[in-house]
This record gives C-alpha cells, structure tokens and sequence, in this order.
C-alpha cells in the first residue's frame, strides 16, 4: 500500500454527538482530495483529529506509515503535516515573514532561523505576499489573511497540506488566484486534503471526492461520479420529494406562487 | 479521638463562611468569566466595614451585615464599569491586570490609612460545649448566616426573574441579549452581587478572627482553592468546596502548625487544576 | 549579535552604568543606580514570560527570595564564597522552577496566573517554617563575610558591578531569546498559543524552558541584594511589591521589548523616587503604581514602545 | 382594516436598505436590501460564507451595522440595542440554536418572555407554544442541554415564540438535524405563518426553503444575488450550478 494517509475506523464523539463515526479512507501521494459535506458533518473535525487537536475515540490515523494517532499537533506538524484553519488563525501582532518563518522553523525541516526565513519568503511569494513582509498579520484583509494561513503552511515544507476553506470569504478573482496557487502546490508534489464550500472550484480541482454526512462517509468517488449520486444531491439540497410533500400539504393558499415540479 | 472530631466539625462551620466568599468570586467567573483580582481585597473592605460601623457607630456586630451588603454591591457595580467593562472582549489576562491594579490600589489606600494594624472585634456570644469542647459562639452564628445567605442566593438565582437573566447572562450572552435582556446591566449586577458578597463572608470571618489590611490575601487564595473545589461559576459547588476545605483545615490543624495550613491548600489547588487541566471548568461551565 | 545596533545600544548603556557612578565616586548615584539594575533585572526576566510567551507571572518575586535564601544560606552555614553561592543559588532556583514549570504550565491563562500567586504564598510559608532558613526570623550574617571583597566599602562596590553584571546578562539574554529561533516560537505561543502548536512550536517544552531561563537572573540578583544587606527574611524576599513593581514597568515601557522595560524601569525608578521624598506621596507608593497599571491597561496596552513605534516606525528595526 | 389600500412598500414588516457590516477590517455584507413582508414566509438562501448569518445578526443588532438602515414596522431601529429590538418584537432564533443549555426548558421558555410586553401573555402564550411543540411540555423540567438537536431547535424556536413576536428571523433552521425532524420544524412553521406570523428564514436546504417561502433573495458575496418568486427561483439553473457546480 502506497497509501501517504490512511485512516481507519476512526471515530469521535462530543458528548452524545458523534462527530466523526467509523470513518475510513485513504490518500495516495500527491493527489488532491476533496472533502465535502452539509455544515455540520464533520469535516473540520476530521482536520482537527488529523494534526491532533483532537485525539479519536477508537481508531487510526497511519501518516507515511508512522501511526500518529492521538499525537500532539506539534508533533504532527513535525511529521509532515500543515494545515491552514477555516477561521483565520494569524500571530496578529507578528509581521508576515515571521508568521510564515514559524512555520519554517518549526515544521517538517526543523530549519534553524536563517534558511527558516529564505523557506518564508519563498513560501510568501508563491501565494502572492512578497509585497507585505513586513506588514504585522493583522493589517491584513481576510483574503491576504487566508493567503497568509496558506504560506505560513507552506513554509512548513509539508508532504500533506490540509486546506480548511482557503476560498470561502474570496471574490471571484481572488478565488481564480488562490486556486492557481493550490495547483501550483501541488504540482511541486505535496499532497493536498481540501475541504471547499464552493462546489464548482472543489469539484474542478479535486482527483476524488468524499462525502460526509453525520460524520459518515456518504459517498466516494471522482467529482463527476459524485456529483451525480442522488444521495449526495440530498444531502445538499434537500429531499425534493419531501419538499414537494410538503407542498402537496399546504391547504389554503398562502404561498400558491410557490408550485414547482 | 473526639477532640478530633470535634475540630472538623469547628472547621466545617468555618468553611461555610470560606464558601460563601468563594460564591462571591465564582458568582462574576461563571457569569463573565472574568477573575476578580480584588476579591481578598474587598473580603477585607467587609472585616474593615464591620470594624468601624461597631466601632464608630457602636452598632452590634451581627447588624453591620446589610450595610455591608449593600455597600458591597456598589463597590461592585462601580468596579465593574471602572475595571471590567471596557475588558470585555479582550484577552482574559487583560481582566486580571485591570482588577490586579484596581486591587494595588485599594490596598494602598488601605496600608496608608489604617497601617497594618491588627483588629479584633469582639462579639461575645457564649459557646456551645459537649464534653470538654466548646464551640465558639461565634462560628455557629456565622456559618448559619453563611448558610442562610448561599441559600438565598441559590433562589434568587433560580426563581426570580432577575436571577433566572443573570443565569441567562452566564449561559449563553448572545441569545439573552437577543431575547431582550440587557446584559450589560446584569455584568454590572452580577459584579455587584459578587463583591457584595466577599464584603459579608469578610464581615462573618471579622466576627471570627482578628484582622489586618492585608489579611486579603490568605483568604482570596481560600477563596481559589474552594472555587476549584467545587467547580468555577458553580454557587452551590463553592459551598459544598468551601465545606471541604473546612473539613481539611479541620482534621490537620491538629497535627500541622498553623502556618503551613495555606501550603497544603496552594498544593491542593495546583493539584486540582491540574488533574483537570481546565477540566474541572470547562465540564461545568455554565452551570450556574 | 555584534552586527546589530542593538546590541551596541545595550552595550552603552550597560558601560554608562559603570562608569558614571565612578566619576568622583558617587555613592549616592551608585546606590540608586543599583535599585534602577535590580528593577531592569526583575522586569526584563519576567517580560520573557509576560512579553513573549503571553504568561502574566504574578509572583516573579519567588525567583529572587529564594535566590536569596539559598546563596545567604550557603554563605552563612556552609560558608561557600559568594560566586559559588550564587552561582548556586541560580541553578538550584532554575531547576526548581523548570520543574515547577512543567506542572503549572499546563495550566492556560489566568490559571497560571492565579497559581503563580499561590507559589509565592506557599513558598513564603515554606521558609517561614523551614528550620534552617531560621524560620520567621530569618538568617543574619556577620559582616566578616565581605572581608574576602576588601572589607565592606569596598564590598559595595563588588558587589554593585555584580548587578551591574547581572543586568547586562538580563538584557542580552532578552534580546539573544528575541532574536532566536528559541524566540520566535515564544512570541507565537504568546500570539495564539494553539496555532503555534499546529505550526509545530513544541509549547509545552517551550513555556517550561521559558519559565526556567526567567528565574535564573532574579536569583542571582536575589542573591547579590540580599547578601549585601546581609540579612533575610521570608516578609521581606516574598514581598509581592516587588514583583508587582515589575509588571508595572513591562507594561509601562511595551510588554514583549527590551528597550521598552528598559526605559520603563528608569522612568518607575525615578518616579518612585520622587514619590518617596515627596512628603504628600511617600505613603501612597502602591496606589500610584497601581493607578498607573491601571491607566496603561484601560487606554495604553502597548506601552511607551507601542507609542513610540507607532509615532516612528522605522525605530521598531533599531530598538528591539 | 385598509388591506386594500397598502402598497407593496408599507407592506414590508422588516425592510433592509443598503445594509452594510463586517467584523473588524473586513468587510462582509456590500448595501443589501431586502423586504419581509408581513404575513409572509421570505426565504435567504446562498452559499456558506455568503453573508447570510451576518446580515441576520446585523438586522438584529448583536453586530453593530456599519452603513444602511433597518427598519421594523415602519421605525428606523438601525441603532436599537439588541434587547431592545427583543422587546419591540423582532426575535431572532440564531443559527446553532444557542439555547441556554445549562437551563430547564421551562425557563428557556421563561426567558423568551422576558421583556415586559411579552411577560404579560406568558401564560397564554405558554399554552400555545406548547400545544405547538407536545414534546416540550413533556420535557419541560429537562436541561435544554441535553436534549437531541431536533428537540433542541424546537425550544429555540419555542424560546423566539414566547416574545410574542411580530417578526421570527430564523437562522439555519435544518443545521445538524435529520430531514425527517426538519420536516417536521417546517411543517410548524407553515401553521404559524398560517396564523399570521412573518417570518425570515435562512436556510441551506435550498428546496425545502423554496417549497415553503412566498418570496425568496439568494444572497452571493454580501449581496442580493437574486431574488424572485420561488418558481422563478428554481427553474434558475444558475442556483444550482452554485450550490452543486454541475
């Protein structure tokens, strides 16, 4: 098995919540794999299980055929693994080169301080940020912070890059370069795990898909085949034979403007 | 062998009053998760408060309890808008410094006012002996007032509405201020209660112990340690907490001297917290 | 390092502290020179912990009391000679506290706080109750022990480069840690503690190795204070003032610079100063610098630094 | 009384105009308007991240907007304190449901009605609320906390009824929730706009917010996208495209 991550089994519960239950998958080196699912799903807890946030309640998580299950995030992230986070988590007061040395520094490489900051700017400038080194991260706009998360990621040096909605909150153009950007990365042979929102920009990047309901695996596949199965076009959109039911029910008017097939 | 166990119970009488100093710190933690770094300070403001109104006024120790109370909650709601409310929002360390300096401040006031002079008020009750043992008066009186107060305060909390909002406050801010309560006014109440509080149990252990400006200190670390005991933002947790520290400083005091009492209750503290690395609170907050 | 300005700034003002009190052997400035290095000492060590990696230590004034107790102790009972003793003393209390360190550290936020507010108590009544620190009374030593520097004039003077000394040592190691990789990864601790773990920063190890190298110096300083006043007891090395005094001035120059506590523990000193001789405020010495702490954090939480970076930013490259 | 009379515009319960808000530096919502109309279900559907829970919290006042108006039943409440807002009749149901979790049902309840105007009514109110959500009265003695999320939802709902309000804003109705259980939210919803309740409600399921809404605005990048009929809405290939990105 060339498996670069594999998951087994793995399963964590909130209090009676499961939030992620019996999940299985695999990723093989240098594919991108897209993580989708309705809010609530489990996607951002399955990245927090990952690079150990959260340690699963059974089950295991096997990274370059290490068993990292239930280790420390900082130690995950000296395996290998980077992350970037949904809400942005910036070092506010810390300028751009030295959030993105920090992830040099402390990541995959273990670099000392001054080939960590050549790693930084070489990471800032592939995500477009050359320009505002010295800029303290707080000044930045949500688009600069969410290309910030990336390069401070990316700085890292990782085998396994974890994307947690680098889009969401970006218009059209930002968008168009952040994914540019993610190709980029991965054609210079990182593995890429990417939960995305925006459905035609995920399935357009994505090798696989895999869906997640409930913290189950609804469904896998390649995006076409995905994006066909009606169980996952339920998910996402609603039952439309409950929604017509629903709609046979109404008795008086009201909403009459409202009849679809 | 009852010589023993009649100190855990004296203790056990002491540690209702611990506890309901305790209330008062876990009172404005559970609502606003805000550390009040005046808590000794303003336990002392009680004893002080005690002192000169029997003193200047002559009035009998037990009747100086409303006026600390009321005064208490002032004080309260005048640190909550001098200290506490332009916090709100920023870091948690930033609340700790605000009331740290607040507190620096007081304690100066105080040292340069009254010295660290030793106080004593005396409330002369008679004593209730069983074999060669007597109970202090005193405690009695003061953990039944402890008592009746935490108990008043639980149905205030629980079945008034002004209780039920500030319960609603520590819960959830959001949805109280989205179901129309005005939760700014009740940080400043609850801030208020908090202090009013510390300023009573100061009251009840002035009846019991002598005092100085600077006895705050000891009795805010009592004050941590049963909050921790009993849970953070947990009222009837700090009074079963504060029970348990009486029941310990009640079965060592008779075979460690007096003043290692605070290490073994600091030792205690670190070691709670840390079997619950923010455990102990995290699993009950909001339990008020 | 030799090829930063800094480093050089910090040079200046070390040589200035020991050349100005010898022109026309000015004692007097000597005297409140050594109040203003013991100030820098304790404000620099604990500005590794509050500054950098974003942990209010309220009781940094352990550090220095039991520096004291155990370098007086050596001298007195054991008679080592003082470089032994506070070499001693500065181990024995770094190791202490990495040990304490890798407890109490797991406490996040205002229960580190909170629990470094207990340890000076329990180490207070520790000594109180220790036997052979003397107990409540504490220990005196006789004034031969300053024979070996020359007899006690003379001894002050040792005895004052030693601060002097220990000053420097403070504020190199806060701008060496600054300028470290050692450094970087505290700063991100203090920025956002669980994002510096998924970078990979080992916080744990860290915070501990933080909270040890910031009780190394207060020992020797504790050390060097208390020997020269020959004289020790638990009420007056656990005094809370002092460790108050030294948030006050990290808050006040810019938690997190060097030259920011630098510049704030000469402004306190000499504020302090004027406050003791004058007649209306000698009393008032806690509530003035509890008012100001209470002023800095309400309306100036960056300091004097955050003010002057502010105005000129180009000096944020050049003052560290 | 003058049904006849009322244009489209004084119809409006709640109308928003050129609302703008964000949090700190960035900017989230760009002058988006849009009407509620009374009696009516008006549906925001739009992707994550589109602005739909900001404009929400903006209309209600937990964030404070930054330019544009808000009006309630004819009456500029941009800068009504939240509370306020509360007692004027505007109840919002947040998304995630925000009970107070540590708090009986009975008082969550209690406390929906906390603002004077409603506190008169709450007995009456109670029974309705109750006779709407069976479950809740079953449970009432029960920590909201503990609850399943359909039961959950359905005190939050309950929590937004008790204030007797004249306009419910509900955020993410079928978050987490089985469909079976959102179902059954929705068919309550339906009654209660049958009995002459306006409501607001953002909704990721795009054809169960479409099957039940009078009008419905789709909201992209903290604008109105579109806004229509439900019909028209979803003959759109375009909303699908943007939700599905076939």
């Amino acid at each position: 098995m060339t498996a670069l991550l594999e998951l087994d089994r793995v399963t964590r519960r909130f209090g009676g919540l499961l939030a992620v239950n019996n999940l299985s998958f695999a990723m093989r080196e240098g594919e991108i794999l897209g993580l989708i699912g309705p809010n609530g799903a489990g996607k951002s807890t399955l990245f927090n299980l990952i690079n150990g946030v959260f340690a699963p309640n059974a089950g295991r998580i096997v990274f370059a055929g290490v068993d990292i299950t239930g280790e420390r995030p900082f130690m995950v992230a000296r395996h290998g693994i980077a992350r970037t986070h949904q809400i942005v988590q910036p070092l506010t007061n810390m300028t751009v080169l030295d959030n993105c040395t920090v992830g040099a520094c402390f990541g995959r490489e273990n670099l000392p301080l001054h080939r960590a900051t050549e790693a930084a700017r070489a990471a800032a400038a592939l995500v477009g940020l050359d320009d505002r080194l010295h800029l303290a991260a707080l000044h930045l706009t949500i688009a600069g912070k969410k290309r910030l998360e990336l390069a401070r990621a990316l700085a890292a040096q990782p085998k396994l890059l974890l994307l947690d909605e680098v889009l969401a909150g970006l218009n059209p153009t930002e968008i168009e370069h952040m994914i540019a950007v993610i190709r980029r990365i991965r054609d210079s042979g990182v593995t890429i795990l990417i939960i995305e929102h925006l459905m035609q920009a995920i399935m357009s990047l994505s090798d696989r898909i895999v869906v997640l309901n409930y913290g189950e695996k609804l469904a896998e596949g390649a995006p076409a085949e995905v994006a066909r199965d009606p169980q996952v076009i339920e998910a996402y959109l609603g039952d439309p034979k409950l929604a017509a039911e629903l709609e046979g029910n109404d008795g008086n008017g009201g909403h009459g403007s409202a009849a679809h097939d | 062998m009852f010589g023993i166990i009649a100190s855990i119970i004296d203790g056990v009488l002491v540690g209702l009053v611990y506890g309901l100093a305790a209330m008062g710190l876990t009172l404005i933690w559970g609502v606003m998760d805000v550390i009040n770094l005046t808590h000794g300070t303003m336990i002392v403001a009680g004893m002080m408060g005690l002192y000169l109104l029997t003193g200047a006024f002559g009035m009998s120790p037990y009747f100086t309890l409303p006026p600390v109370l009321i005064g208490g909650f002032f004080v309260g709601v005048a640190l909550y808008w001098i200290a506490v409310h332009r916090m709100m929002g920023r870091p948690p360390l930033m609340s700790l410094l605000s009331t740290f300096s607040v507190n620096l401040v007081l304690v100066g006031l105080g040292t340069a006012v009254w010295g660290t002079a030793l106080f004593n008020v005396d409330v002369s009750l008679p004593g209730l002996t069983i074999d060669r043992y007597t109970f202090p008066g005193a405690h009695i009186v003061a953990a039944v007032l402890a008592a009746v107060i935490a108990a008043l305060l639980y149905a205030f909390l629980h079945y008034t509405r002004l209780g039920k909002a500030l319960r609603a406050v520590a819960n959830n801010r959001e949805a109280a201020e989205l179901v129309g309560i005005p939760t700014t006014r009740l940080l400043a109440i609850a801030v208020g209660g908090g202090v009013a509080l510390a300023g009573v149990s100061g009251m009840l252990i002035g009846t019991l112990f002598p005092f100085t400006i600077l006895s705050g200190d000891g009795y805010q670390l009592k004050s941590f340690v049963v909050t921790v005991l009993g849970g953070f933002g947990n009222p009837v947790g700090a009074l079963m907490g504060g029970v348990a520290l009486g029941l310990l400083e009640g079965a060592v005091t008779p075979f460690v001297p007096v003043s290692w009492t605070l290490v073994i209750e600091f030792v205690l503290f670190v070691l709670v917290l840390i079997a619950f690395p923010g455990g102990v609170f995290a699993s009950r907050r909001g339990a008020l | 390092m030799l090829r930063r300005p800094f480093f050089w700034i910090i040079a200046l003002v070390v040589a200035a502290f020991v050349v100005l009190p010898l022109i026309g052997n000015n004692v007097e400035l000597r005297e409140s020179l050594a109040l203003a290095a013991v100030y820098i000492t304790l404000a620099s060590n604990l500005n590794l912990m509050l500054g950098y990696a974003g942990y209010i230590n309220f009781g940094s004034i352990v550090f220095f009391g039991l520096g004291g107790y155990i370098c007086i102790w050596l001298v007195d009972a054991h008679h080592w000679p003082l470089a032994a003793s506070l070499l001693a003393a500065g181990i024995g209390v770094s190791v202490l506290s990495l040990i304490f360190g890798f407890g109490i550290l797991r406490l996040r936020g205002p229960f580190f706080a909170l629990s470094t507010i207990g340890i000076v108590e329990g180490v207070q009544a520790f000594a109180e109750n220790f036997k052979p620190w003397g107990g409540s009374s504490g220990i005196y030593i006789s004034p031969e022990v300053f024979a070996p520097l020359g007899g006690p004039g003379p001894a002050l003077w040792v005895i004052y480069f030693l601060f002097v000394a220990v000053m420097a040592a403070s504020l190199f190691l806060s701008y060496g840690i600054k300028i470290s990789k050692f450094g970087l990864g505290l700063l991100a601790i203090g920025q956002n503690e669980d994002a510096a773990a998924i970078l990979g920063v080992p916080t744990p190890r860290y915070k501990a190795l933080c909270y040890s190298a910031s009780a190394f110096l207060p020992a020797l300083a504790g050390g060097l204070y208390f020997f020269k006043g020959a004289f020790i007891q638990p009420t007056d090395a656990f005094d809370l003032t002092l460790s108050t005094e030294a948030i006050v001035i990290c808050m006040l120059g810019g938690q997190g610079t060097v030259t920011g506590v630098a510049l704030g523990a000469y402004l306190y000193e000499e504020l302090r100063g004027y406050l003791l001789t004058s007649s209306t405020f000698s009393n008032f010495q806690l509530v003035i610098a509890g008012a100001l702490l209470l002023v800095i954090v309400l309306f100036f939480p960056s300091g004097l630094m955050g003010f002057i970076y502010s105005r000129f930013p180009r000096l944020q490259k050049v003052l560290e | 009384m003058i049904d006849a009379k009322v244009d489209a515009a004084s119809d409006a319960l709640l109308s928003v105009e050129g609302l703008e808000a964000g949090y700190g530096e960035v900017q989230v919502l760009w002058g988006l308007s849009l009407k509620a109309r009374r009696g009516k279900l008006t549906a925001i559907v739009g992707a994550n991240g589109a602005g739909k829970t900001t404009t929400l919290r903006a209309v209600a006042g937990t964030l404070t907007p930054w330019g544009g108006r808000v009006m309630l039943d004819g009456e500029d409440v941009t800068r009504v304190p939240s509370h306020a807002k509360a007692a004027r009749g505007l109840a919002l149901v947040p998304e995630g449901r925000q009970l107070f979790a540590a708090m009986s049902v009975a008082e969550n309840l209690e406390l929906g009605a906390f603002s004077p105007r409603a506190a008169r009514f709450y007995a009456e109110r109670l029974e309705q609320v109750f006779a709407l959500f069976p479950r809740l009265a079953e449970r009432r003695r029960q920590r909201a906390g503990t609850l399943s999320g359909g039961e959950q939802q359905m005190v939050a709902i309950a929590r937004g009824l008790m204030s007797d309000p004249q306009i419910l804003i509900i955020d993410e109705l079928s978050l987490g929730l089985a469909p079976v259980v959102v179902y059954q939210l929705l068919a309550t919803l339906k009654r209660l706009k049958q009995n002459g309740l306006t409501i607001l409600l953002v909704e990721q399921n795009v054809h169960l917010a479409l099957a039940l809404s009078d009008y419905a605005y789709v909201i992209a990048e903290g604008r109105i996208f579109t806004e229509g009929l439900p019909a028209q809405l979803t003959a759109n290939p375009e909303i699908r495209r943007a939700y599905l990105g076939l």
